[in-house]
Order: structure tokens, then C-alpha cells, then sequence
């Protein structure tokens, strides 16, 4: 690697990170505004992150050192390396999933590495909500059965011939786009981080720690908003994609502003419903196409 | 027969499901899960190629693992739970159990010894099995007569002899009979004393 | 120095070398150091400038706290 | 193309092992976890009580061992299974790591876990019935279990790839079976308990890369 790749590489991090932070300050903003508030400026995201970032710290004696430390940094690499596999590389659509289902990890191991109670039912929830990764195997599926390759550039590639996927698959955009209001904060389906229990896994991850985690979930919101408009919509520029990206979060904070949180069986329920629909469909295809 | 007996291995194995769902005992639930392994290894016997016959000892030896695991976890869970387990106490006092397994089990060791190899083991071993199943029935305590660790760092020992006569195979293939018979050796003695094992164990 | 610090080191000491490294190396090799060099400098550089906690018992936090 | 680009190839007799960047990317991870297994201690659990202060749980080193080291073979079956390329070898694996998943909670001394770690082991032990039933059936119509030949060959396969991700289903405890899993994960001792998470998720993903492909 020389200079120049490198700084590509630090302008995209801080790219992804600006953006999906801002974007979830949006979300903020637009959900305040559903509920007839003010709500805060849309930086106030940003200024949480930097906020805890120089806050002081005290770990507490129940933790599991070092897989206390471990979680919130391994937050961080599953994102970086799913933002360098997906944006920069264009690889394998399945490689980013698992790196997805990796974050399932971070979660438990966050709840569990504490010693909280609190943070041990977030955990256990988090592997409740597992539901939600059987439709995106379902996702994948279908989509290689139409375009025959996984790799995101032969995705894209395909929709410039054969026009959008979304026109072709749309259950499986919609399973996808379930997945996107499910990662988003306050979602109905958001469990793990229910008020419920104080705020689940991040319960006693504070200060330094918080901040880390912070990071990694813009950088998080930012990628998946990237991967569901190149593979439904077959747009892979960044900068192109931005309009849709802010498109996608107005649509995504209306919802959530609307539902309320459902209670954990009642979100498993209707992932479990949806993963149903998908996997029909998938069959479907299988058989008759 | 493939389909048939594909068929009916599945039959069994729905109807064992079945029976697995109705059975309110964990017990029986566990020895009922030994139906399906069963109907397992059929399926994979039916194909009828020497590739099945090798698939089928691991598959053998995964689910007798998957059961003493679990049989182990019922135990711990019950002592756990307070109750304590019932000794096995009914009176056999029947004649053949002292006439006949010197001269049964002395039958049987040769006979493996000539035969060799898995199968020899597995001959020997039953014959010892039989031999220590008697005594105990009896009430004869031989696990102090005989030292369960060393036998466990016997088999140990035949069973480096195996791997050294798979070694050779490949290293010196003119000398292939010799080899041959260090893994026979070797593989004989470590069955035998491996599955020797069983008829001692608490 | 509590085990915070020592890690806090460690990570440091590790973002340092995957810095060097990812210059040396190529290909996907260099981006595995470049993931491993924002997370670790991130977290070695801000325990060392984190405020000292006021906190009187350390370790026992108030929310729950034991 | 599924797996982003093989680097090579290596092959010991009958077992292949191949590094593409999938395999390599599972292989990864599921080795770091396993070192930062051996490395944390785990955490001191916090117990919420019905009437008075919270208890604080200590576990004794003796059982404690035991986990760790199950949690280990735990880790290295689910590396060996992101590399294998043999139907039956990763069926082999998946069974493995079912085991060793009994095996790290089989070590608390609760009855609750101990209960949800015996139906979770019915579970897999059913769950072997579909998996390698699916494997023989996959030899007996095709004559080989090797993934890379597979994926030349073109059959249709369809009823025994949803026997085999019925099995996989069963086997690690996603969805439908999930239940008595996520019980076993409120035993205390927290790098223990995640690495059951890791292998069943890890395990899940090269199941649908086997699927996909074959």
C-alpha cells in the first residue's frame, strides 16, 4: 500500500463515518419533529461520539478483561472491514453478511463480558433476534439464483443490463429493508437496546468505550444503506448514493416514529413471519425458474 | 432396495420423533434418540459403497459421543436437583455366571488374537467384557485388583505403535508386511484394552 | 497501573506495528493491518487522554453497581 | 462466483482444504476468538436477587478449566469447518462443536441451564438424522462428497440441500430450535458462552456458501 491509497482509504473511513452519523442525527431530528419536539441539531450525534469520547472512565470489577475491551474495538474492525470488502473492493456479498452477523457477536459478547444483568438480557435478546438473519440468507439466495454471482460488482453490473433488482425482487427488498429499520435506533424491532432494560448491551459500556462503539455504528448505518442501494437499486457511487441514503433514512425514521417498541416474542414473531415469506418465495423461484 | 430402505429409515426415524414427542420421561426421550441414530446409519449403509462403509464409523462414534454426553448431563442434572439415584440391587445368583467366563473369554482373546486387527479387538474386548461383566454381577471388586491408569497408558502406547506402522506404509513401501503387522498389532491391543476399559468403569 | 492501561499499551504497541506494516505489505494484507490500525490507535490513544476518574471506589459503578 | 476469489488449494490425500477469502475471513476470526478465549477470564456475574442485595457469583477454577477447554475444541472444529471441502467432514465438524457446546454449559451447576443443555442436546442429536442422511443421499446421486467436484457437476439437488440446512438448522439451534439455546446462554462466564454464539453463526454462513454452491 503507498500514500496515496492510504489516504484514500482514511478519507473513506471518515466519509462513512461523517455521513452515517449525520444521518443518524437526521433520524433524530425527524423523529423529534414526528412527535411535535424540536429535537436536537442534527450534529448532536456527532457530538455525543466526540462527548464520550474525552469523558472520564471506571471499569467495573465484574468485567471479563480483556473481551470487555475486545468488543467495542472488534466493533470497529467488522465495520472498517465490511466498509473496505463492500465500498472499496466490491467482494463477495455473502463475506459481508457473515461480517453482519458478527456484529450479533459484538452485541452478546458486549452484554455478557460485563457482568451486568442488565447487559446479560441483551445479550440473551440479541440471540433471540437472530430471527432476523434467516431472510437475509434467503436475500442472498435469491439474488444469486437471478444474477448467478454474489460479488457486488457483477450485482451492479447486472442492473445496468437488466435494470433495477428491486423491480424484479421486491419481497427481498423488503426483507432487506426490515433488516435496515431493525439496526436503526429506536426501531420497534430494536430489543437488544429496549428502554426496557436500561439500554441493553451498552449498559455498562461508558466513556471511552461508548464512544468506540458509536463510531462503529455510523460507520455501520452508513454501510448498510450503501449495500441495500447497490444491490436493489445498482447504484455503488458513493456520492451518488447519498440522495437515496437521506431518501431511505426519512422513510426509515417515519416508521419508527410511528411504532412503538414491540415486546421481544412479538418482533421475533414477525421476523419469523417475514424470513417465511422470503424463503417461499426463494422456493418458488427455485422450482418454477 | 436403496429407496425402500431410505424410505423406511425415514419412516422410522418420524415415527421415533413422534414417540421422542410424546414421551414425557427425559430418559426415555434420550434412549428413544438412539432409535433415529439408528435409522441414521442405515441411510448412509444403504448407498452400499466402500466410501459408506467408511463414513459409517464416524458417524457411529459422533452419536455414541452425542449420547454419553448428554447421558452425562441428565446425571449431573439430577444430582444437582437433590435425588439421589437408586442402586441397581437385584440378587443374580445364577451358576453359569461362575463356570463359564474363564473358558468363554479365554476362547474369545484367542480368537481375536488370530483374527487381528479392528475386528480382533473388538472380539477381545467382548470376551473381556464378558469376563469383568461376570465378576462384578457377583460382586468381585476388580478395580483393585487391576490399575485402571495403566491399561489407559497401554493403549496409549499400542496405539503410537499404529500410527508408527501407518508411517512406515508411506515412508517404506518395500517393507509393507512388517508394517502391516505393527498396525495389527497395534490396533489389537489398543481396541482391546480401550473397550477393556468399559467393563471397569464405576 | 490497572489493566485498562496495560491493554491500552498493548493496543498501542499493535497499531504502531500494523502502521509500519501496512506500508510493507500489499495487496489484501495491507488493508487487514489498516483495520487493525484505526480501532487499536483509536482506543491507545484515548485511555492516555481520558481525565483521571474522581471516582472514589474504583470500579464499583454507580448504576447497579457492586 | 460465491466466495470472492480463491488463493489456493491444499490438498492432503482425500481432505482438501481451500483458502478463498471467504473461508480465509471465517478461518480468521474463528481463530482469533479462540486465543481470546484462552486469554479472558470470566467475568463476575452479577445475579439479580428476588428479595435483597444482588449476589455475586464466583466460579471455581475446576469447572472452570473444563469450559475453557471445551470452548477451545469449540474453536478449532469451527476453524477446521470453515476450511473443509467435504460435505460429510462438515457435518462431522457441526456435530463436534454440538458436542462441545454440551460440553461447556454441561459444566455450571444449574439446574435451569443444565435442563436447557439437555434439549438442545436432543435437539442435535436428532438434527443428525437429516444432516448426514442428506450427505449419503448426496453420495449415493452423485458418487462424491467433495464440494469442488460438486460444483461442476450440475444435478439437481434440491430436497437434499433442505434436508442438510434442516439438519444445519437443528444442529447449531437457529430459529425454530433456538429456544433452548438462548436458555444456555444465561450461565455465567462470558467467553465461554460466546464462542457457542460464534460457532453456531460462523457455522450458519459456510453452510449457506455450501448450499449456494453445490
Amino acid at each position: 500500500m503507498d500514500f496515496n491509497e492510504f489516504f484514500y482509504l482514511i478519507n473513506l473511513t471518515v466519509y462513512a463515518f461523517l455521513i452515517g452519523s449525520l444521518l443518524l442525527g437526521l433520524h433524530r431530528k425527524i423523529m423529534a419533529k414526528i412527535q411535535l419536539r424540536p429535537g436536537p441539531p442534527i450534529i448532536q450525534y456527532l457530538l455525543h461520539t466526540l462527548k464520550f469520547y474525552f469523558k472520564e472512565i471506571t471499569f467495573p470489577i465484574t468485567a471479563g478483561n480483556p473481551l470487555y475491551i475486545f468488543m467495542p474495538i472488534l466493533q470497529i474492525i467488522v465495520w472498517l472491514s465490511a466498509l473496505i470488502l463492500a465500498v472499496k473492493l466490491e467482494s463477495s456479498l455473502l463475506i459481508i453478511i457473515g461480517l453482519y452477523v458478527l456484529q450479533k457477536i459484538v452485541e452478546h459478547g458486549c452484554g455478557l463480558s460485563s457482568g451486568s444483568p442488565y447487559g446479560k438480557l441483551g445479550g440473551v435478546r440479541s440471540v433471540f433476534s437472530a430471527a432476523a438473519e434467516i431472510p437475509l440468507f434467503a436475500v442472498v439466495s435469491t439474488v444469486y439464483i437471478v444474477t448467478n454471482s454474489l460479488i457486488i460488482s457483477d450485482i451492479v453490473s447486472y442492473q445496468q443490463i437488466h435494470g433495477p433488482l428491486i423491480l424484479k425482487l421486491p419481497i427481498s427488498a423488503f426483507a432487506f429493508f426490515i433488516l435496515l429499520v431493525s439496526k436503526a435506533p429506536n426501531s420497534p424491532f430494536g430489543i437488544v437496546k429496549g428502554k426496557d432494560i436500561v439500554s441493553g448491551y451498552l449498559t455498562e459500556h461508558f466513556g471511552l468505550l461508548a464512544g468506540l462503539i458509536y463510531i462503529g455504528d455510523a460507520i455501520a448505518y452508513f454501510v448498510l444503506l450503501w449495500l441495500f442501494i447497490a444491490i436493489f437499486l445498482g447504484i455503488s457511487n458513493i456520492f451518488l448514493a447519498l440522495p437515496f441514503m437521506i431518501l431511505i433514512t426519512f422513510i426509515i425514521s417515519i416508521i419508527n416514529g410511528l411504532t412503538p417498541l414491540l415486546a421481544p416474542h412479538h418482533s421475533v414473531m414477525l421476523q419469523i413471519t417475514i424470513a417465511i415469506v422470503v424463503l417461499l418465495d426463494l422456493l418458488h423461484r427455485v422450482i418454477f425458474l | 432396495m436403496f429407496y425402500e430402505t431410505v424410505i423406511i429409515s425415514f419412516i422410522v426415524g418420524i415415527l421415533s420423533l413422534f414417540a421422542i414427542g410424546v414421551q414425557k420421561n427425559n430418559l426415555h426421550a434420550l434412549i428413544l434418540t438412539d432409535l433415529l441414530e439408528c435409522s441414521l446409519l442405515c441411510i448412509i449403509a444403504a448407498v452400499g459403497t466402500d466410501l459408506a462403509e467408511a463414513l459409517i464409523l464416524p458417524g457411529l462414534v459422533v452419536s455414541m459421543a452425542e449420547i454419553l454426553a448428554i447421558a452425562e448431563v441428565l446425571v449431573v442434572r439430577e444430582k444437582v436437583r437433590g435425588k439421589k439415584l437408586n442402586d441397581f440391587k437385584i440378587n443374580f445368583d445364577l451358576e453359569i455366571l461362575r463356570t463359564s467366563p474363564l473358558f468363554i473369554s479365554i476362547i474369545l482373546v484367542i480368537y481375536g488374537a488370530i483374527l487381528s486387527g479392528f475386528t480382533g479387538g473388538a472380539v477381545i474386548a467382548s470376551g473381556l467384557l464378558y469376563y469383568f461383566f461376570c465378576k462384578r454381577v457377583l460382586g468381585e471388586n476388580i478395580i483393585n485388583r487391576v490399575k485402571w491408569v495403566g491399561i489407559c497408558g497401554f493403549s496409549g502406547i499400542a496405539w503410537s505403535l499404529w500410527i508408527v506402522g501407518f508411517l512406515g506404509f508411506y515412508l517404506f513401501p518395500k517393507y509393507w508386511l512388517v508394517f502391516l503387522l505393527f498396525a495389527g498389532l497395534g490396533l489389537v491391543i489398543k481396541v482391546c484394552s480401550k473397550l477393556g476399559l468399559l467393563g471397569m468403569a464405576e | 497501573m490497572d489493566i485498562e492501561k496495560k491493554v491500552g499499551i498493548v493496543c498501542l504497541i499493535i497499531g504502531m506495528l500494523s502502521f509500519i506494516l501496512m506500508f510493507i505489505t500489499n495487496g489484501l494484507i495491507s488493508y487487514l493491518f489498516y483495520i487493525l490500525f484505526v480501532p487499536n490507535i483509536l482506543y491507545g490513544v484515548g485511555i492516555f487522554i481520558v481525565p483521571k476518574t474522581r471516582r472514589k471506589k474504583l470500579g464499583k459503578i454507580p448504576f447497579r453497581g457492586y | 462466483m460465491i466466495d470472492g476469489g480463491i488463493f489456493g488449494i491444499v490438498p492432503f490425500g482425500d481432505i482438501i482444504f481451500k483458502y478463498s477469502m471467504f473461508s480465509t475471513i471465517g478461518f480468521v476470526i474463528a481463530i482469533t476468538f479462540t486465543i481470546l478465549v484462552y486469554l479472558t477470564k470470566p467475568e463476575k456475574q452479577l445475579e439479580a436477587q428476588k428479595f435483597g442485595e444482588d449476589k455475586l457469583i464466583d466460579i471455581p477454577l475446576h469447572e472452570l478449566k473444563n469450559r475453557r477447554y471445551m470452548a477451545i475444541v469449540c474453536g478449532i472444529a469451527t476453524a477446521g469447518a470453515m476450511l473443509t471441502q467435504d460435505i460429510f467432514d462438515f457435518a462431522l465438524f457441526l456435530t463436534l462443536v454440538g458436542i462441545a457446546n454440551i460440553g461447556i454449559v454441561s459444566a455450571v451447576k444449574r439446574e435451569h441451564v443444565l435442563n436447557a443443555s439437555f434439549q438442545y442436546g436432543l435437539t442435535s442429536i436428532i438434527a443428525t438424522l437429516p444432516l448426514f442422511g442428506a450427505s449419503a443421499l448426496i453420495l449415493a446421486k452423485t458418487g462424491t462428497l467433495s464440494i469442488l467436484e460438486l460444483h461442476h457437476l450440475n444435478k439437481n439437488l434440491l430436497f437434499e440441500k433442505i434436508l442438510y440446512g434442516l439438519g444445519m438448522a437443528g444442529e447449531t439451534g437457529v430459529a425454530p430450535y433456538y429456544a433452548a439455546k438462548a436458555e444456555m446462554f444465561r450461565a455465567p462466564g462470558s467467553p465461554y458462552i460466546l464462542m457457542i454464539h460464534l460457532s453456531s453463526l460462523l457455522l450458519i454462513v459456510r453452510t449457506v456458501e455450501i448450499l449456494l454452491t453445490i
